[in-house]
């Protein structure tokens, strides 16, 4: 299986363990990922309400390199990837006015959208295209006795109309990679709520209280550590937990990882080799599974 | 109990009452409007295609307000007071101007001005209107509007009876539904705004809060109600949510069909098929159903699966969102389960053109709880929400005069009395539930007063709402909730539907004609020699009294009724 | 018909002040057509009248029936029974009140602090003197009224600010309802009083964190965060009313600037030019702790090669 | 732009007001500017947006409905709104002139037969 592949910024930059567990869990179940030449930013869901029109046609731009590949879906790692050219898409299907000023724009550049490609989240491929039975037979070290929190979030599931993957209010896909690989699904009710991170740029404190209520209600929930599906929950809950653990005078932690690392440390692949953060490392290691 | 004093108090929060105490707190007056609902929640809200209004300089060049009273007279059967029609239309432009100014989102023409499209019984399209839902969007700019005034909302408050002291209204009793406590509140006039009564009906496109308490406030307090059988069902309701398919959806080539497929139009109107008129129609569905040909549950479908996606889509948006989202059918793919179901009440609280009732000083009644005869037997698509705005302002106005003549009143003597009524329920240990008289009451109502009426059906009728009243007296609430209990105040309402029940059959039973909505299968025509008259009746005790009073007429004569 | 009388279980999530908080399950038949309003009037009906609701015109337009329906926040008239027994391959229904309001009874909830949002932005056009005065007449274009209607047609039903996060933890966000309502008027050209209503607005406007609840849950589909987006633009031509507003505005013309340097967004120079140098530093100091400050600082400069093409798209000039 | 559109109507027999500048409220820049016709068997007003969108006004009570006779009518510019008497027109300022022209022939055409008309239906 062939498919377009879209990193992100934040992929290829801060939190470059999300890009190397997605290639190596894609490489492990026969899924070549075919990088965007030369892809741009999708504008990091601030750049729709500057310049709308920009925002459609600088997303449009990669699904077009996308369309000119000769494939369909691109894939992301990153829930706001995702959102932000899923969202453009939609705006520009709905809205003719928009369309006709994103059409202008594009004239005489190298975009030219068709309306056939679009974003695709690497857990719904995994779970649509390649499926739990291959997913199961890959696991080489099962995690078993590891109680996995499984964290949504937001843009991966909202606008449900736009993302039509999963029920946005009972989704269930990570819990089904969870007990894929022998771990335990931790369900709790934050799961779906926002990790704070859209706020980090212009009140600090908030996107913080939000980090902490994922954090906190995880653990309350149980679980060992918990798994997400977006490289910016990813800068929040793992990168930043430390000013969360400092605001709320924490002394506990909870390790955050992206959903491609657990599922390469099940396949077989050591924390070194998907990157694993230290916390996360101590929970397995004392969990016996490293 | 705790007592609050007002120059006004207005009982209800849709549009009539709104405007009500727009005009008063806008001369000085201290008023009060109290709702069972938070005033956005009123039935107001559910009005769809719009609002008449003939507007100077932005009409269509052949229309004049003349067209619009006779389009409104002819449409009521000739049972309007032609005064009121020509204070309708001739305030109709000037209304819509006001609305307008205050925010309101009208659809508009290229040049920004507001547009009109045709509506049913109109000689000249004069409709105005916000989209498909203009009800939603007139209440939400009005409450706007009046929330920024010196007014006092009083929501989810329950009006539990009106207070008469020396022969004159002096107030009501009220109990907040949040505490259960209640509080008097002491007036020199109250306006009844409190809307209709379709939940007396076993289907209706009302809200569920339509219970009609003011008619049973004003009878019980010994005002008169005008007209009270005259009644409008629809013959599209969405089964079984008994949400409105408007009548654009035959117009557009939808096609009725029985349980065989059989388009039975052709039986009952062989030249108008679908299209024939309301009343028509309901009776021909039903006719359908009773003798077998209808779906389990009692309904007809509505078909314009052969009309395609795209006109439907484009044409009758609110057909398909209704479908989908409140019966879970897509009319684009198959037929509408639909029915006949109770619609609007042409009767209510007798006032004159000014919302003043003549039996007690101080009560005044406006929009669907009122009968101003705007409406005579029949009501006309598009006049009901400027019904409301234009007599809820008349009213408003007309207690502005009243308030700069009237006297300080005396407080009333015994307001302990209306709670203790009210509690008597609570207080009982056993007895009937209101929710088992209410089903027999809606029923009742439904087969004997419905759509087809005659001798027998009525008199049926007539003895079963007097044996529910009295059965209602041992009505128990089992809930001893001291918060926001709404098994008692759906024991209240159900005391108040069965008052008006026994006026509505005893009334529908002595006129015998056929006129608009009351149709009587062993007096199929109508009578203009014995029964061009309103009716008038009071509540005495068990006792209805019918009076009557003669119908204005200013210059259209009483014609045959053919479209 | 077949579909006709299934029954459905549907557990309740019950209160009084008296008895504090139950559970109760009634069985009631539906058939493919039922809305939740109306399996709640039966239950009260025919089973239980000591159910406490709020329902009103059953249609979508009045926005008293909110409240949470297998875990979803939803309006009771506008979910069909059987299709959330679809949805969750359940027989039974469960329904709570909604979140984030004191509970009153039962399945009824205290508003008060949802009306007093909307009261704060003052939910009431302005028009000038004249045309109360009927001196003056308003026009509005066609495409004025469809975009102001979409944002107008809020029916208050409480859904949004009840599974709104940003809500929750900060007293001086409005809430999406308010939002949307506010800037109905706020981009109403009839309306006289632009700035009074921009400083109500603006500053709130950057503390939503753009996670979309509100666009999922509204039954009326008014997408008050579109709304919200659509407010923040007006920072720039008024210029911003506190803290969250100048800094928030800072990062989003950082988020821009980069994008169009390079195509790409890097994170750190962004989070640098939001909170200036010193507060990057201190927070740098903090992440070491963690061991994290080496991947901020690790970003790859790459620079996006078709970049004068993006730019082009972005709208600069030739 | 102004004075070549008064003169298109000017061509066709229409008197034409002087342009007068609308805005949505008193005190608010205008949004376009609007002058005011009348024709032989029609009048109404030509609205042109600052933004340079030419929408057309035509009034008549020689048509019962223009919703039913729109169709028969071949017309280069965009219905936008037809409804009674009452036509609201997109159009282009080269194609204006056309338009109208077949609306002068349309009405004087059916002004001959409005007589025989029913108000009825």
């Amino acid at each position: 299986m062939k498919l377009a592949y879209y990193p992100g910024c934040t992929a290829h930059g801060s939190a470059v363990e999300i890009d190397v567990a997605t290639r190596k869990v894609a490489q492990t179940l026969g899924v070549e990922l075919k990088e965007v030449e030369d892809w741009n930013c999708c504008g990091g869901g601030f750049l729709d309400e500057r310049d709308p029109v920009g925002h459609a046609a600088i997303n449009l731009r990669n699904l077009s390199k996308v369309e000119k590949m000769g494939l369909e879906k691109m894939v992301t790692p990153c829930s706001v990837c995702l959102h932000s050219h899923r969202l453009a898409v939609h705006k520009y299907e709905e809205d003719p006015v928009l369309k006709e000023e994103v059409d202008k724009r594009t004239q005489g550049t190298t975009v030219q959208y068709s309306g056939k490609a679009n974003a695709e989240h690497i857990v719904w491929v995994l779970l649509r295209d390649v499926g739990l039975e291959k997913i199961k037979a890959a696991v080489k070290k099962p995690l078993v006795g590891l109680k996995v929190a499984t964290y949504y979030g937001c843009q991966m599931l909202r606008p449900g109309e736009v993302m039509g993957f999963e029920d946005p209010h009972s989704p269930h896909s990570l819990a089904d990679l969870v007990a894929a690989v022998g771990a335990t699904p931790v369900t709790f009710p934050a799961m779906t709520y926002c990790c704070g991170f859209p706020l980090m740029g212009s009140n600090e404190k908030g996107g913080l209280r939000l980090a902490y209520n994922i954090m906190k209600g995880a653990r309350d929930a149980g679980a060992d550590l918990l798994i997400h599906p977006c490289s910016l929950c990813h800068l929040q809950l793992d990168v930043t937990q430390v000013k969360v653990r400092d605001m709320f005078s924490l002394d506990w932690t909870m390790p955050a990882i992206y959903a491609t690392q657990l599922l390469a440390l099940a396949f077989g692949f050591s924390p070194e080799e998907v990157q694993l953060g230290r916390n996360a490392a101590e929970v397995l290691r004392q969990k016996g599974l490293i | 109990m705790e007592k609050l004093n007002y120059d006004v108090v207005v009982v209800g929060g849709g549009l009539a009452g709104l405007m009500t105490a727009h005009e008063v707190a806008s001369a000085g007056f201290r008023v009060a409007v109290l709702s069972k609902v938070f005033p956005t929640r009123s039935h107001s809200a559910c009005a769809e295609g719009g609002i008449a209004a003939y507007m100077d300089g932005n009409s269509d060049p052949s229309d004049s307000p003349e067209f619009m009273v006779y389009d409104t007279v002819k449409g009521g059967d000739y049972l309007v007071d032609q005064d009121a029609a020509e204070i309708l239309s001739y305030k109709s432009g000037e209304i819509v101007r006001l609305l307008e100014s205050w925010g309101a989102l009208f659809n508009r023409q290229p040049d920004g001005r507001v547009a009109l499209r045709y509506f049913g019984g109109q000689t000249y399209p004069r409709t105005r209107f916000v989209g498909d839902k203009t009800g939603m969007a007139l209440l939400h700019t009005i409450y706007e509007r009046v929330s920024g005034l010196n007014v006092d909302f009083f929501s989810e408050w329950f009006t539990l009876d009106l207070l008469v002291t020396d022969r004159r209204v002096t107030g009501v009793v009220a109990m907040e539904m949040k505490s259960m406590s209640p509080a008097t509140f002491g007036a020199k006039a109250v306006v009844l705004a409190t809307g209709g009564n379709g939940m007396l009906y076993q289907h209706t496109t009302n809200s569920y809060i339509n219970t009609g308490d003011g008619y049973a406030m004003a009878l019980r307090a010994g005002a008169a109600l005008k007209d009270p059988e005259f009644v409008q069902f629809h013959p599209t309701a969405l089964y079984p949510s008994d949400i409105l398919i408007s009548e654009a959806a035959r117009g557009e080539g939808g096609i009725l069909k029985n349980n065989k497929g059989e388009r039975f139009m052709t039986k009952y109107a062989p030249m108008k098929l679908d299209l024939a008129p309301r009343d028509v129609v309901s009776r021909a569905i039903l006719t359908e159903v009773a003798e077998g040909r209808g779906f389990p549950g009692g309904y007809v479908q509505l078909d314009l699966t052969h009309l395609g996606e795209k006109y439907i889509k484009e044409r009758l948006a609110l057909a398909v969102e209704a479908g989908r989202n409140f019966a879970g059918v897509d009319p684009v793919k198959e037929p509408l389960p639909v029915r006949p179901a109770q619609h609007y009440y042409m009767g209510g609280v007798d006032v004159d053109v000014s919302g003043a009732n003549p039996d007690l000083p101080g009560l005044f009644a406006a929009g669907e709880a009122a009968c101003v005869s705007v409406h005579g037997a029949n009501r006309l698509g598009s006049n009901s929400l400027l019904e409301t705005l234009v007599f809820g302002r008349e009213t408003g106005q007309a207690v502005v005069k009243f308030l700069e003549n009237s006297k300080e009143v005396r407080d009333a003597p015994n307001p302990e009395k209306v709670v203790d009524d009210a509690y008597s329920f609570v207080k009982r240990e056993s007895g009937v539930h209101f929710g088992e008289v209410m089903k027999e009451l809606r029923k009742t109502m439904w087969e004997d007063v419905g759509v087809f009426r005659d001798e027998e059906r009525l008199k049926r009728a007539v003895s079963k709402v007097t044996e529910l009243r009295k059965t209602a007296v041992n009505m128990y609430v089992t809930d001893r909730s001291k918060t926001y209990n709404t098994e008692f105040f759906n024991a209240l309402e159900l005391r108040n539907m069965l008052d008006q029940a026994v006026v509505i059959a005893t009334t529908a039973l002595n006129r015998t004609e056929s006129r608009g909505a009351h149709y009587r299968l062993d007096f199929p025509k109508r009578d203009d020699k014995q029964w061009l008259k309103h009716t008038l009746a009071y509540l005495r005790g068990n006792t209805v009294e019918i009076t009557y009073k003669p119908v204005k007429i200013t210059k259209w004569m009483p014609e045959e009724r053919v479209y | 018909m077949k579909e006709l009388d299934k029954e459905v279980k549907v557990k309740v999530k019950r209160f009084s002040e008296e008895k504090g908080t139950w559970w109760q399950e009634y069985t009631v038949k539906v058939d493919k057509y039922t809305q939740m309003t109306e399996v709640l009037k039966r239950i009260k009906e025919e089973q239980d009248p000591t159910l406490s609701y709020r329902a009103s015109c059953h249609m979508a337009v009045c926005g008293s029936c909110g409240m949470r329906i297998n875990g979803a926040p939803r309006l009771a008239c506008r979910t069909i029974a059987l299709e959330e027994v679809d949805r969750t391959g359940s027989d039974t229904i469960v329904v709570e009140p909604m979140d984030g309001y004191p509970v009153l009874k039962d399945l009824v909830v205290d508003l008060t602090d949802f009306y007093n949002r909307m009261y704060k932005v003052k939910p009431r056009l302005h028009p000038s003197e004249d045309v109360l005065k009927g001196k003056s007449e308003h026009r509005l274009k066609p495409e004025d009224q469809s975009r102001l209607w979409k944002f107008a047609q809020c029916i208050w039903c409480g859904l949004c600010v009840s599974s709104c996060p940003a809500v929750r933890i900060d007293v001086e966000f409005l809430g999406p309802a308010a939002h949307a309502k506010g800037y109905r008027f706020l981009s109403d050209p009839r309306d006289t009083s632009f700035e009074e209503r921009a400083k109500v607005l603006i500053d709130s406007a950057w503390r939503c964190t753009y996670c979309y609840m509100c666009y999922e849950v509204c039954p009326r589909d008014i997408e008050p965060v579109e709304a919200i987006k659509l407010t923040r633009t007006y920072t720039t031509k008024f210029g911003p009313t506190g803290d969250a507003s100048s800094f928030g505005e800072r990062h989003s013309k950082a988020v821009e600037e980069s994008i169009a340097e390079t195509g790409m967004l890097q994170g750190g120079k962004v989070y640098v030019k939001t909170y200036g140098l010193v507060n990057s530093l201190i927070s740098m100091i903090e992440l070491m702790k963690d061991g994290k400050a080496t991947k901020l600082i690790m970003e790859r400069q790459k620079k996006v090669r078709g970049i004068d093409e993006l730019r082009k798209l972005l709208g600069e000039k030739q | 732009m102004e004075e070549a559109i008064s003169s298109v109507l000017k061509s066709i027999g229409a008197e034409v007001s002087p342009w007068i500048p609308v805005s949505e409220r008193p005190g608010k820049e205008p949004f376009a500017k609007e002058a005011e016709y009348k024709a032989k068997d029609y009048w109404g007003k030509i609205h042109l947006r600052n933004t340079g969108e030419l929408y057309v006004l035509v009034v008549t009570k020689a048509v019962k409905n223009w919703k039913d006779s729109v169709g028969k009518l071949n017309l280069k510019g965009r219905v936008v709104d037809a409804v009674g008497g009452l036509l609201w027109l997109k159009e282009n300022p080269e194609l204006l002139k056309g338009d109208l022209e077949m609306i002068s022939s349309f009405l004087a055409r059916s002004n001959t037969a409005v007589g025989s008309q029913s108000h009825s239906r």
